[in-house]
């Protein structure tokens, strides 16, 4: 049972959504603080029309095509999502969810014409719907190149981006090329998007954005830190999750992965260092216990609230 | 605040009488169209889901009927997305067919409605229930078109129901039919070249379940990496005993199908390839889809050929390389 | 001295693992109109908040009128702090004053003419009767701060808290708040305020109450607010304009 | 003609009923609750499939209502704990729906059970899935749930107006003048709920996420008044279901798919034309100040 371990295409697996995992973690941190983390999943749909409009225009199920035409549509997506939200008074959600469902929509719409007009081409929507256990070795290095290019370009500019997420006036006082760093963010984003459905799906390219972010914050009040937490709970995520659903007969690889983030999650949430619910129940105990053999505090706290 | 209850209750109002009226409206007119349906004069109108019922019929039909499937010759089933058009086609039909067994889930009811004023038959549920198949978990395999038997009488059934609704062509829908099944005959005599495939290489490696018939029929084992349907999510066990079984039996090619997505099956492949295995990939087979409408492989039985073709070269020839 | 209104004993709350108040006591005395002043993080909101039950109570108890704050709701009116809400809301100030009333008029009931006579009025005290039918979002900072103080008025209520409500304001603003203030005070009601801005303290408040995560000081303020007491609360450095408070995160979320 | 009455007149009610209940939804900040709904809805199709053993019927979308529940009780729960509000929605939907097809894995094996056959509708065969009621005699399934959902959502909304607008507006002063905030909370999502089960059932996601949000994101755009935004909100959505269907039929294409992409068109018309928020107004009086 265990020598399933040692197979090709369970390594490939592994080491794919393991890299994958750091990749997501890294720039998942990033989306956390523009508060972006459903933009995975809206963009990920947005992608559709991309790849039907790609597909029809060219006429092939040619990877390297859809996957351009799947980011070309999700970008566009992205700058209407920004151009509605500070445009109008329309918030981020919002406009999330508005992109998210007219494309594909619209995407849908254009997929029944492609049904109808030409042959060989069903399965179009299921292009943009990876399986994380068919990764092979090409996959590795793909996600090994998304990794390097997502990493590096977050630690090159490591304090920039801090700036950049954490105080944008301050930012641009500097003279940072806020503009710049926005597109240089999402195209980050759209490519760990994109490449990660075609490879594993979206529901999972949506969690490993989302949740390892979420679960580091429990451990770390400094961003770096924090940055380093998120990519290792995604790698973790997509090693151990793999792993599990290799010695199950039949198991299915990319929900597990799931379910491991959202572990991960729940005990950070719980045991977690900084705002886990046993600290602060623990704090809030001892502080009872404070109040009641302290009678009055006569220096003043320096603590900061919050 | 009054002006705004007056205004909202007013507009609720409307909307309440807009509803009833749009509503007796429509039943009203829905009635008259019912009944304006049947006209003997001009050719019938048969409408099927898919191609693979649809095809043939409009052989054995002739010049007498027109057929027309909503699932066009290449879409599969399971991720078939309805048009504005299928309304009209079914609003027009004579005669509806379909497969039935739960391949066409979320129309069944459907079907069970436009029976009320149609002639619609389920053609897969004609046949004798000991002779389909089930999965571990007792649900039905739909592809019984892959059974050439199987698929004859259903088709005999189908061919039954349009004499019933049209007496008059009966004897030349029989005598078109007869002709039809004679080449179904000799299809069934041409697949006999797969048993000069060696026994234990007979065996179909396929991204997802369709094919259960297709080995019962031909004697060969199918390993299938998905299940019947084609939404699921595979796990790493399953492709690693695809390729197990792959490496114990030296299957030399795997063949991956025209409508789902290929980067399963080129996994099997090429975790197959790293253990040592030379495999190839076999070629496309059609399995819920058929090929182009106006093609050899938009037929049903030009279909079926191309997939014994393509799975006698593929472990015919592999089988020659290994030995 | 005066009907003892609010009292608050031995109360102690916390943010997380920091405790932001800590056995605070003090009592409010009818009619009275007091400054709550203190630097950032002295946990000012924070103390109204758990007065009003909007954030958890550690210890301690809080007393209105002699008994507690769900029997007392109705006599207690409160004005939070202007960024509490999203003011693109699609809706008017007449209708957000209305919204104090709310509570009032009760389930499956409709606001009467009655209601909006009432809403106006505040409003135009506030001297804001001309911007009553102004979507919220084109009102100036000054003016949401006198639509929230309005509805505050609108509650009649017998105490009020009021978070902040001259941060951000224009001078008209300030006085108009101002005037309101001392007439509610002239009409024996009780106004606590929380205040950033020491150089009007005395000229604005009868009292102050001087926090830092507890009381520091607290009295009438010709007694209380010396340089002395205003060092010991803000630490020794002190800066008679005071800091802009940081954002408060509001308990009670959707 | 009359099939396209019917599938006008359903879609129309989906437009209305959506339209209404994506004003709140919108201006409580949780769009993406839609989106999420139309996830784990599987794992509650899935639960109930395990349990009952039956492909169709009722159980199913009761099933799929509590797992709406749930992923609002989840959100909820963790929004409490001061995660933020999208990544509590993210965390929660991606989970639920992992389970789920872990679950279709683990207990349903091959059985013909996907979102897409079990609960998601297709609205192109609406008119032929028929029940027959008294006095109205025989309409489409689809008509009857959705006018009923529809008459539901409108009672709740005016019956609970001024308590959706004060915990929708400032949840801080609806607690303090004694209004339950979390029962609203959980009563509007209890509608959200229904409303998006039983409108996929009938017409699927696609078009049901764009229903929810788009309309009343257009109508924000047109109107300065809770009410009236109520009502070009669900206008909006009756012409998106009515432009759609003409797009469908035009082109001959996916109608749910056309609708959603309608309700975009009708975004664009706003965004562009209306008076207060529009780009044209806009570039035509640049500059609004106060007083």
């Amino acid at each position: 049972m265990w020598s399933i371990l040692l197979n090709s295409n369970t390594q490939w697996v592994l080491l794919s959504t393991a890299i994958l995992g750091i990749a997501a973690g890294t720039i998942g941190s990033l989306a956390y603080w523009k508060r972006q983390s459903l933009m995975s999943d809206a963009l990920a749909h947005a992608a559709l029309p991309g790849v039907i409009i790609a597909f029809l225009l060219f006429k092939v199920k040619h990877l390297f095509v859809l996957i351009t035409g799947a980011a070309i549509s999700a970008v566009i997506g992205a700058f209407f999502i920004q151009g509605i939200r500070s445009s109008t008074r329309i918030k981020e959600d919002t406009a999330m969810g508005m992109i998210l469902s007219i494309f594909y929509g619209f995407g849908i719409m254009l997929l029944t014409i492609a049904n109808r007009t030409s042959g060989n081409q069903s399965g179009l929507n299921n292009f943009i719907l990876g399986q994380s256990a068919s990764m092979v070795q090409s996959d590795v290095w793909t996600m090994s190149l998304l990794a390097i290019l997502v990493v590096s370009v977050v630690v090159i500019g490591f304090k920039e981006w801090k700036i950049y997420l954490f105080d944008r006036q301050f930012a641009s006082g500097l003279g940072l090329p806020l503009k710049g760093m926005d597109v240089v963010y999402t195209i980050l984003l759209v490519t760990t998007i994109v490449v990660g459905i075609q490879a594993v799906g979206v529901i999972l390219i949506a969690a490993l954005l989302i949740i390892p972010a979420v679960s580091a914050r429990y451990w770390t009040h400094s961003f770096q830190a924090m940055v380093i937490i998120s990519a290792l709970f995604g790698g973790a995520s997509g090693t151990i999750g793999t792993l599990i659903s290799a010695i199950g007969n039949g198991w299915p690889t990319g929900p597990f992965i799931v379910v491991l983030a959202a572990s991960f999650f729940i005990i950070s949430l719980i045991f977690g260092k900084e705002k886990g619910i046993l600290v602060q129940y623990w704090q809030m105990k001892r502080h009872k216990k404070q109040e009641i053999i302290q009678s009055i505090p006569t220096s003043v706290l320096k603590k900061e609230v919050q | 605040m009054i002006t705004f209850s007056k205004k909202f209750w007013g507009i609720i109002l409307l909307c309440c009488t807009f509803l009833l009226a749009a509503c007796n409206d429509k039943s009203a007119t829905n009635n008259e169209q019912k009944n304006a349906g049947k006209d003997n004069n001009k050719k019938i109108t048969v409408v099927t889901t898919i191609a693979q019922i649809g095809e043939p019929l409009s052989v054995i039909g002739g010049d007498r009927v027109e057929v027309k499937s909503l699932m066009g010759p290449s879409v599969d089933p399971h991720l078939y997305q309805a048009t504005h058009g299928d309304i009209q086609t079914l609003e027009n039909a004579d005669v509806v067919f379909y497969n039935g067994l739960h391949l066409e889930a979320n129309m069944v009811d459907i079907f069970e409605e436009i029976e009320k004023s149609k002639s619609v038959l389920a053609i897969g549920e004609t046949i004798d229930k000991s002779k389909l198949l089930h999965d571990e978990n007792n649900a039905v395999d739909p592809h019984i078109w892959f059974d050439i038997d199987l698929w004859q009488q259903a088709l005999d059934a189908a061919v039954d129901q349009l004499k019933e609704y049209s007496p008059e062509n009966a004897s030349y829908f029989e005598e078109n039919k007869v002709k039809y099944f004679e080449k179904l005959q000799q299809l069934k005599e041409d697949t006999k070249k797969l048993t000069e495939i060696p026994e234990e290489q007979r065996i179909l490696v396929t991204a997802h379940d369709a094919f259960g018939y297709f080995g019962r029929m031909h004697h060969m084992k199918v390993v299938g990496l998905q299940g019947l349907s084609t939404d699921g999510e595979i796990g790493i066990s399953d492709i690693q005993n695809t390729i197990d079984t792959i490496v114990k039996y030296k299957v030399p090619a795997v063949f991956v199908e025209s409508s789902i997505n290929e980067s399963s099956i080129k996994a099997v492949i090429e975790g197959a390839k790293k253990q040592g295995v030379p495999i190839q990939l076999g070629g496309e087979l059609f399995s819920d889809a058929m090929g182009k409408a106006g093609t050899e492989e938009g037929t049903y039985l030009g279909m079926y050929r191309h997939n014994i073709d393509t799975i006698y070269t593929a472990l015919k020839g592999g089988s020659n390389t290994n030995e | 001295m005066n009907e003892v209104v609010l009292e608050v004993k031995n109360l102690t709350a916390a943010y997380q693992k920091n405790t932001v108040l800590r056995d605070v006591n003090f009592q409010v005395e009818a009619g009275s109109l007091t400054g709550i002043v203190g630097p950032n993080g002295a946990g000012k909101s924070t103390l109204i908040k758990t007065m009003l039950a909007l954030h958890p109570v550690l210890s301690g108890e809080v007393h209105f009128f002699g008994s507690t704050y769900k029997k007392m709701k109705k006599r207690i009116g409160y004005v939070p702090q202007r960024g509490s809400v999203d003011w693109d809301f699609p809706t008017i100030a007449l209708d957000v004053v209305m919204m104090g009333l709310y509570g009032q008029i009760g389930w499956l009931r409709r606001p009467t003419k009655t209601h909006q006579r009432m809403a106006f009025e505040a409003l135009d005290k506030m001297g804001m009767a001309d911007y009553a039918n102004r979507q919220i979002s084109q009102l100036s900072g000054g003016q949401q701060q006198r639509v929230f103080l309005a509805r505050a008025l609108v509650q009649s209520a017998d105490i009020y808290f009021m978070d902040e409500p001259l941060a951000g304001v224009d001078a008209a603003t300030e006085r108009a708040i101002m005037k309101i203030l001392d007439e509610l005070k002239a009409a024996g009601k009780t106004v606590m305020v929380v205040h950033h801005d020491l150089q009007t303290v005395a000229d604005y408040f009868d009292h102050v109450l001087f926090l830092n995560r507890t009381v520091i000081k607290h009295g009438k303020t010709n007694e209380v607010y010396t340089e002395d007491n205003i060092a010991t609360t803000y630490g020794g450095s002190i800066r008679l304009i005071g800091g802009r408070i940081g954002n408060v995160v509001h308990p009670v979320k959707q | 003609m009359t099939y396209t009455a019917w599938i006008i007149l359903t879609a129309s009610l989906v437009g209305l009923s959506c339209g209404l209940i994506g004003v709140f939804l919108i201006l409580r900040k949780m769009a993406m609750m839609a989106d999420a709904i139309s996830h784990t809805v599987l794992l509650g199709i899935v639960v109930a499939f395990i349990i009952t053993q039956e492909l169709t019927g009722v159980h199913m979308l009761i099933g799929a209502i509590i797992a709406g529940l749930m992923t609002a009780l989840f959100v909820q729960w963790l929004n409490s704990l001061d995660v933020q509000q999208e990544a509590a929605i993210g965390i929660v939907f991606t989970t639920l729906f992992a389970i789920g097809v872990i679950l279709i894995e683990a207990f349903v094996g091959n059985a013909h059970l996907d979102v897409q056959h079990a609960l998601m509708g297709e609205i192109t065969f609406i008119p032929w899935n028929r029940i027959t009621l008294p006095i109205v005699g025989s309409i489409p399934k689809a008509t009857a749930i959705l006018t009923l959902v529809f008459f539901v959502v409108l009672l709740f909304i005016i019956a609970f107006y001024k308590e959706w607008k004060i915990t929708t507006f400032d949840p801080g002063l609806a607690a303090s003048v004694g209004i339950p905030v979390l029962f609203m909370h959980y009563l509007f999502m209890s509608l959200v709920s229904i409303t998006t089960v039983a409108s996929f059932d009938a017409v699927g996601a696609i078009m049901v996420v764009a229903m929810l949000i788009t309309p009343a994101a257009s109508a924000y755009l047109w109107t300065d008044r809770l009410y009236m935004m109520l009502v070009i909100s669900g206008l909006f959505g009756v012409a998106s279901a009515v432009i759609g269907y003409f797009i469908a039929a035009w082109i001959d294409t996916s109608i749910s798919g056309s609708m959603a992409f309608a309700t975009g068109l009708i975004f664009l018309a706003s965004y562009l034309l209306s008076p207060k928020h529009g780009l044209l107004a806009k570039y035509l009086k640049p500059e609004e100040t106060f007083e």
